[in-house]
């Protein structure tokens, strides 16, 4: 059997995971525009705060390639899926045939057109060569503005800090993390934050920019030398497109992680739609155990087994300045638990019953997993001790002999 | 795999557990010196308590580990056997982990203000053999077995 | 002060032979003389004995029995009382021929009694159990008496002395019977006195053993609930109790009072089919305060036959052997081989083992 | 009243320099002796609340506690010991029954301690258990003693009294389900049934979990009746009738309605939470024809397929009360000495009432031999067996078996603190509060019984060979084999031994 993976992130070494699962003999070439070891993308920027070393960055065992028998086709975009021949074509027009394919493209940032954008320079932060790019401009005290006070703007924000204080963001929304936080939380978060000296324009965007000076839809303006674009992503769906498959925002598979619409060709990780349980719809899950698990459930179908990628929720763990935040799962309940301490905030979303989505921060981070599992598993509510497991998190809540299942058997 | 098993019927809360754990991951010679001169002594395992409901929890070893497929580093990793552990040296303290972890059994480390977490590795990197909590149970609560042929 | 038995328990190591015609020809008692003779060491001068059977044809209908007395005033005592219960058919003193190493011998008696009809119906005992009461009744009322064979066409001779110049002193050349058993003794306790040296006698079963029984007060206590009275402390004395109760008062075969007295283990028990367990069990639980623990060999005589026995762990030496009519059993092949150097058959009964050895039926026509 | 006069019994010494403060000792502390203060951030103790049960001693993980006895002493005197003194300023301030646990701890003579066992020298070997068969195995029952014949010549063994076959001649003594925990009596019933001995219901009926252990339980009969139905009768492989218990002869039995538990009241056929109380006497029992009367009855109800055991407490006249019941019909004769131990018993009545075991034992072995009716029943010493020395001396006086209650706990972690009647054990045996009761892990505690039954068992199995004894029917009242050693010539001559140097 001959895979081929495009993408060398976690959904490609998920996928390498799920075949040697079974098939230990197959071929497998792993194809990657970029020619870096596999790494882990969300570490760019602790790399670029000096909180992790080049080693450190590799996501997976040094020996990991000839551990799991991989080829590596690195420095070279695949430009074209040949689906009726089963090929991939390079951009040097080489071309790898393939019985089984993975795209596992990912993803990449998007930046709006805007007046003077283009003239005055600017850094995405998406790759390892972004964050290396930045670490080759930053200087001490360099003025950075940031725009987008998302995951990337203020990890990149976070990053930068360790270089200089002056760090200025900006976001069109009236809160930061926007997609992961409500109200609250979002206030919490952008005390704390600007407690570290970063300041905020929110709720603005910038109108143009003239030379090292963004100019504010609200008539502010701001001086910088180091720019960074971090409005948002996009799936790089091209490939799949143009072969024929289906495609919405991200590209359409079934359960099997196979391509609706073509043949032996499966996608996994930023670059694809999942199932939303926790809303019921199609939506893009950009976060990295979601990548791997879809690229190990493809992996595991292209050497034949029989697995379902099912249980797919939105889920977050990070933190900005020592302050954590775990979220899941959609945040329209019928019915919500809040408590607020200081920092640490904790909300829990029900509905119908049964959990469906949660903010912790600070303090109340701590076995979140707990309520991952009960929205995963879609237990209700009634079936537990919800009054003893919202304010404490734990085996305790559950019925005995859920707990027996948990503690006594091997899973 | 042998993996430790805790028997709900037979735990008593007294978190003895705890403290050998903390002990064993410790590096000291002695339970004394872990807890008087080492500050960063802490357990793995946890007891929960609930009214006359007492059991203790530790990394379940589980055959998805979740944590290992969610972990953005590859600081968590499986073993052969099924042993997952931590490399701490390439933990980021993203908690990714601790979000999917079923069982709560990831470990934010507090004693370095939370960079990193840990969990229990059922001793092998330190005395070996017999997890300490297993060792020291003092009602036979905690066992060392092999319940992954049952399955 | 030594005390001599019966004031204290006294077990001994020892030399036992016998043997028998099985044809019922008669063999004088110079046989069993230099039989354990040879055996010599394995004594130390302290007590030998002899039983004979078969050797008073004459009054093969009375009962023989064997006294010492320590003075006169005790034979008149004795008398009064054997006077009272039987009829004593003719009475006189044992010939005995000097021996220089055979001292302070007793006055050695013997009667041919009868049991006297009235006393016997007023009794509502059975013969055999009258006599027995009598025995013990002289032997534990009248001091100074003892009555050391009681059996009937049968002796016990015995004394403080070598085996050899005990059959010396007792002229056992003179006599002669179809078979003959023998003992030399060492105590481990001195001095060893005429009554305690073997055989022990009760009516016409004798014991010869060599060995100690570690289980003898256990068997001693449960004997006597049955009218015995254990009077010598010695371990010959309560085997002879032992099987008195178990062979006439409760009809067990020789064999099943192996099985009693040296039951095999309940491991081996259990291993045996269903019947043949259930036999042993039963036999072994019931009687379970006769076993006999404790490293033994063991002669029992009785009329027409003999019987050798070994602990079960066999913890002493016996051989047996055989030649035509004649069955051999000794402590040591050379016992045997002194007055049968071409016996055949040369073997070691197991632990356990009950080897027996009887008259057939022109014996038994001719002895008994 | 605000002073009660009473000191502190025991002392508990903390090693500061040890104590991580884990809290173990607190958490583990039925009597709340220990707690912590965080203010101080140090433990601190109610050390009059302390009964010396080294619970905490045990599982500190640092050792760094110790409980000695308090130092305080009042001003000495042989009359009037400091415990005298304090019983009665005790009983002046409730008004109330001194109420004890366990055996009677009183310096009275242990005759196991004067007794000595022989061993043999050249004239006859010892034997090796680890390389010689040596049979421990033990038959109790009657024994008949006389041989019928079927017609074709082989033994009739129809006629045969029950037997209660026991591997090794210990058995667990009659602790009820009330006294001790259902993990107690789990531990003791799977024990016995590993073992292949017994173990005994004692009066407070049968739980119904542990009807599984049936073939190796005795069931008994005591005076409350607490839990006696056909059913019961039926679990037992044999049955006992309490007439008496060695710590508290002459007395019955009160089980306080706090113990009586749920599953305590439906074992016991009582309603919960009422006090269980057993009268001094069986109330239809008040002659020794009328416990004839009760053995047929129960020997009626289940087929004269079981053995019927009588149990009795060591009194002065124990000889004669035991031959009228080897008369009436009962198999097993069990004697208990006054040392034996209880739940609870008034003290002064366990301190000062019965005889002890030794001395009953050897008289009631030889008055039934002196009656020729020492084969009509098996006997059964307890009340004090401490250890396989102990148990080859009462073999050697006349035992057949003997019965172990307090060793047993022992074995499963009691630490003879005596404070059975609080019914907050820590160790959770004597206790009914789940908390406590979830202590006693029954999956360790009957391995620990299981070992110290096999422990024993070497050891008696060394000491028989020793005696060049390789089964115990010729150990059992083989008195030669014991001396006395400082004893007068009464005891030597009621305990039936010579003494040693004789």
């Amino acid at each position: 059997m001959n895979y081929v993976i495009i993408g060398n992130s976690a959904a490609g070494i998920g996928c390498v995971q799920g075949i040697r699962d079974k098939d230990k003999t197959g071929k497998i070439t792993i194809i990657s525009d970029e020619p870096y070891f596999t790494y882990s993308r969300p570490l760019i920027s602790y790399w670029l705060g000096n909180a992790v070393t080049d080693e450190n960055m590799k996501y997976r065992d040094r020996d990991f390639y000839e551990v799991n028998n991989v080829d590596t086709i690195l420095g070279k975009r695949a430009v074209k899926i040949d689906a009726a021949v089963k090929k991939v074509i390079l951009d040097d027009n080489s071309e790898v045939a393939y019985d089984k394919l993975l795209v596992g493209t990912g993803s990449k940032p998007f930046v709006p057109p805007s007046p003077g954008l283009d003239e005055t320079g600017y850094f995405t932060f998406m790759k390892y060569d972004d964050a290396k790019a930045v670490k080759q401009a930053v200087t001490p005290g360099a003025k950075v503005l940031i725009v987008g006070a998302g995951l990337i703007g203020l990890k990149a924000a976070e990053a930068l800090h360790e270089y200089t204080e002056n760090i200025t963001v900006i976001d069109l929304a009236d809160r930061i993390l926007s997609s992961i936080l409500d109200e609250e939380a979002a206030t919490i978060m952008q005390k704390h934050i600007e407690s570290k000296g970063v300041k905020f324009f929110l709720g603005t965007s910038v109108n143009n920019f003239v030379g090292k000076t963004a100019h504010l839809k609200n008539g502010e303006t701001c001086d910088f030398d180091i720019l960074i674009m971090a409005v948002g992503v996009r799936p790089n769906v091209e490939l799949i497109k143009d072969a024929g498959g289906e495609v919405n925002r991200g590209i359409i598979t079934d359960k099997s992680q196979a391509v609706k619409g073509l043949t032996d060709i499966y996608a996994a990780g930023d670059c694809t739609e999942s199932f939303d349980t926790s809303i019921g719809e199609n939506r893009i899950l950009a976060i990295l155990p979601n990548a791997f698990l879809q690229g190990e459930i493809a992996g595991k179908n292209m050497s034949g087994q029989d697995f379902m990628y099912v249980n797919a929720i939105p889920q977050n763990a990070i933190g900005f300045f020592g302050l954590h935040i775990i979220t899941a799962g959609s945040y329209s309940g019928d019915d919500a638990y809040e408590v607020i301490d200081g920092d640490s905030y904790k909300k829990l979303f029900i509905k119908a019953g049964k959990l469906v989505g949660f903010i912790l921060m600070g303090k109340f981070v701590a076995k979140a997993g707990i309520y991952t599992s009960l929205i995963k598993e879609k237990i209700p509510l009634s079936d537990i001790d919800f009054n003893l497991l919202k304010d404490n998190p734990g085996l305790a809540a559950f019925s005995r002999g859920r707990r027996d299942k948990k503690l006594a058997e091997f899973h | 795999m042998k993996r430790v098993y805790v028997n709900e019927n037979r735990c008593l809360g007294c978190h003895l557990c705890e403290y050998w754990c903390a002990f064993a991951n410790s590096g000291e010679d002695s339970i004394v010196k872990a807890f008087k001169l080492n500050k960063d002594a802490m357990p793995r395992i946890n007891v929960e308590d609930s009214g006359e409901i007492h059991f203790a929890v530790q990394c379940r070893h589980c055959n998805d580990t979740p944590c290992v497929k969610a972990c953005i580093t590859g600081a968590l990793s499986v073993d052969a056997e099924g042993l997952v552990s931590i490399d701490t040296e390439r933990c980021v303290g993203c908690y990714t982990c601790v979000l999917t972890c079923p069982y709560g059994c990831i470990v934010i480390d507090e004693k370095n203000g939370g960079k990193t977490v840990t969990k229990c590795e059922l001793c092998v990197k330190n005395a070996g053999g017999e997890p300490w909590c297993v060792k020291e149970c003092i009602n036979g609560a905690i066992v060392f077995e092999d319940r992954s042929k049952i399955l | 002060m030594l005390q001599k038995e019966g004031a204290v328990r006294i077990p001994s190591g020892c030399a036992i032979t016998g043997f028998i015609s099985r044809d019922g020809r008669r063999i004088t008692g110079a046989d069993a003389i230099k039989s354990i003779a040879v055996m010599h060491d394995r004594s130390n001068g302290l007590g030998g004995g002899f039983a004979g059977y078969g050797i008073y044809p004459e009054y093969k209908e009375l009962y023989a029995f064997h006294l010492f007395f320590e003075n006169n005033s005790a034979r008149v005592e004795t008398e009064t009382f054997l006077n009272e219960h039987f009829d004593i058919v003719n009475l006189s003193r044992i010939p005995t021929r000097q021996v220089k190493s055979i001292t302070n011998e007793p006055l050695i008696w013997r009667y041919f009694v009868n049991p006297l009809p009235t006393r016997l119906a007023a009794s509502q005992l059975d013969e055999t159990e009258f006599v027995t009461k009598c025995v013990i009744n002289i032997n534990t009322k009248i001091d100074g008496a003892y009555v050391f064979s009681s059996g009937k066409n049968m002796g016990v001779f015995k004394a403080v002395g070598f085996p050899e110049d005990v059959g010396k002193f007792y002229r056992l050349d003179d006599y002669a019977g179809y078979s003959w058993t023998a003992h030399g003794r060492y105590p481990t306790n001195t001095p060893g006195w005429w009554g305690g040296a073997h055989p022990f006698a009760l009516l016409d079963y004798t014991i010869v053993h060599n060995g100690e029984i570690s289980s003898y007060d256990a068997n001693r206590r449960y004997i006597e609930m049955f009218g015995y009275k254990c009077t010598l402390l010695t371990d010959t004395e309560v085997i002879t109790y032992i099987f008195d109760f178990l062979h006439r008062r409760r009809n067990l075969s020789l064999t099943e009072i192996a099985d009693v007295i040296a039951s095999p283990f309940w491991t081996t028990i259990d291993s045996k089919p269903a019947a043949e367990r259930e036999r042993l069990y039963y036999l072994r639980n019931t009687f379970a305060s006769l076993l006999i623990t404790g490293p033994f060999s063991i002669i029992l005589g009785y009329s027409g036959g003999l019987m050798a026995l070994n602990d079960r762990l066999k913890l002493r030496s016996m051989v047996t052997a055989e030649k035509g009519d004649m069955f051999y059993i000794a402590s040591e092949e050379c016992a045997i081989r002194e007055i049968c150097p071409d016996a055949t058959g040369v073997r070691a009964p197991r632990g356990g083992e009950a080897v027996i050895a009887e008259l057939n039926e022109e014996g038994r026509r001719k002895c008994l | 009243m605000s002073v009660n006069y009473i000191p502190s019994t025991f002392a508990v010494l903390r090693d500061t320099d040890r104590c991580i403060k884990c809290r173990a000792c607190e958490r583990q502390c039925s009597n709340e002796v220990h707690y912590y203060d965080a203010d101080f951030d140090k433990m601190f103790v109610h050390e009059e609340q302390c009964v010396d049960c080294q619970r905490c001693v045990t599982i500190c993980p640092t050792k760094a506690l110790a409980i000695i006895e308090n130092p305080n002493s009042f001003r000495k005197a042989s009359n009037y010991s400091q415990q005298l003194i304090l019983e009665n300023y005790r009983q002046a301030s409730t008004g109330a029954v001194l109420l004890s646990s366990m055996g009677n701890p009183q310096d009275f003579p242990v005759y196991w301690d004067k007794m000595l066992i022989n061993a043999s020298q050249v004239t006859n070997p010892s034997i090796d258990p680890l390389r010689e068969p040596m049979e421990t195995k033990v038959f109790l029952g009657k024994k008949h003693t006389h041989i019928n014949r079927n017609p074709d010549g082989t033994i009739d063994m129809t006629e045969q009294s029950p037997q209660l076959e026991i591997k090794y001649p210990i058995m667990f003594s009659a602790m009820s389900y009330g006294s001790i925990s259902y993990n107690a009596h789990e531990s003791l019933a799977r024990a016995a049934t590993e073992l292949g001995t017994f173990y005994n219901t004692g009066e407070g009926g049968l739980h119904q979990d542990f009807y599984q252990y049936k073939t190796n339980t005795i069931v008994q009969v005591a005076s409350g009746r607490f839990g006696v139905s056909k059913d019961y009768l039926d679990a037992g492989a044999a049955i006992e009738i309490k007439m008496g218990q060695g710590a508290k002869p002459g007395i019955g039995g009160h089980l306080p309605g706090k113990k009586v538990s749920d599953d305590v009241s439906k074992t016991r056929m009582i309603p919960k939470g009422t006090d269980a109380i057993s009268p001094a006497p069986h109330h239809d029992i008040y002659s020794i024809e009328d416990l004839r009367q009760l053995i047929f009855s129960l020997k009626e109800a289940t087929d004269y397929k079981k053995p019927v055991i009588v149990k009795i407490a060591a009194v002065h006249n124990v000889a004669a009360i035991a031959s009228g019941i080897a008369r009436s019909g009962a198999d097993i004769l069990v004697i208990d000495g006054f040392r034996g131990g209880t739940g609870a018993a008034p003290t002064r009545i366990r301190d000062n009432v019965g005889i002890p075991i030794e001395l009953a034992l050897a008289s009631v072995d030889q008055r039934l031999r002196d009656e020729q009716i020492r084969n009509e029943i098996s006997i059964v010493a307890a009340g004090s067996i401490r250890s396989s020395s102990d148990a080859v001396k009462a073999f050697a006086l006349g035992a057949d078996a003997v019965y172990i209650a307090t060793p047993a706990l022992l074995a499963i972690g009691c630490h003879l603190c005596r404070s059975c009647h609080g019914a907050k054990c820590n160790w959770g045996i004597a206790t009914q509060r789940p908390d406590l009761v979830k202590r006693l892990n029954p999956d360790v505690a009957y391995k620990r019984l299981v070992n110290l039954v096999h422990a024993w068992d070497h050891e008696i199995k060394e000491m028989m060979g020793g005696m060049g004894i390789n089964s115990l029917e010729a150990l059992k009242g083989n008195r030669l084999m014991l001396r006395g050693i400082g004893l007068t010539d009464k005891e030597l001559q009621i305990l039936g031994i010579m003494h040693a140097g004789e």
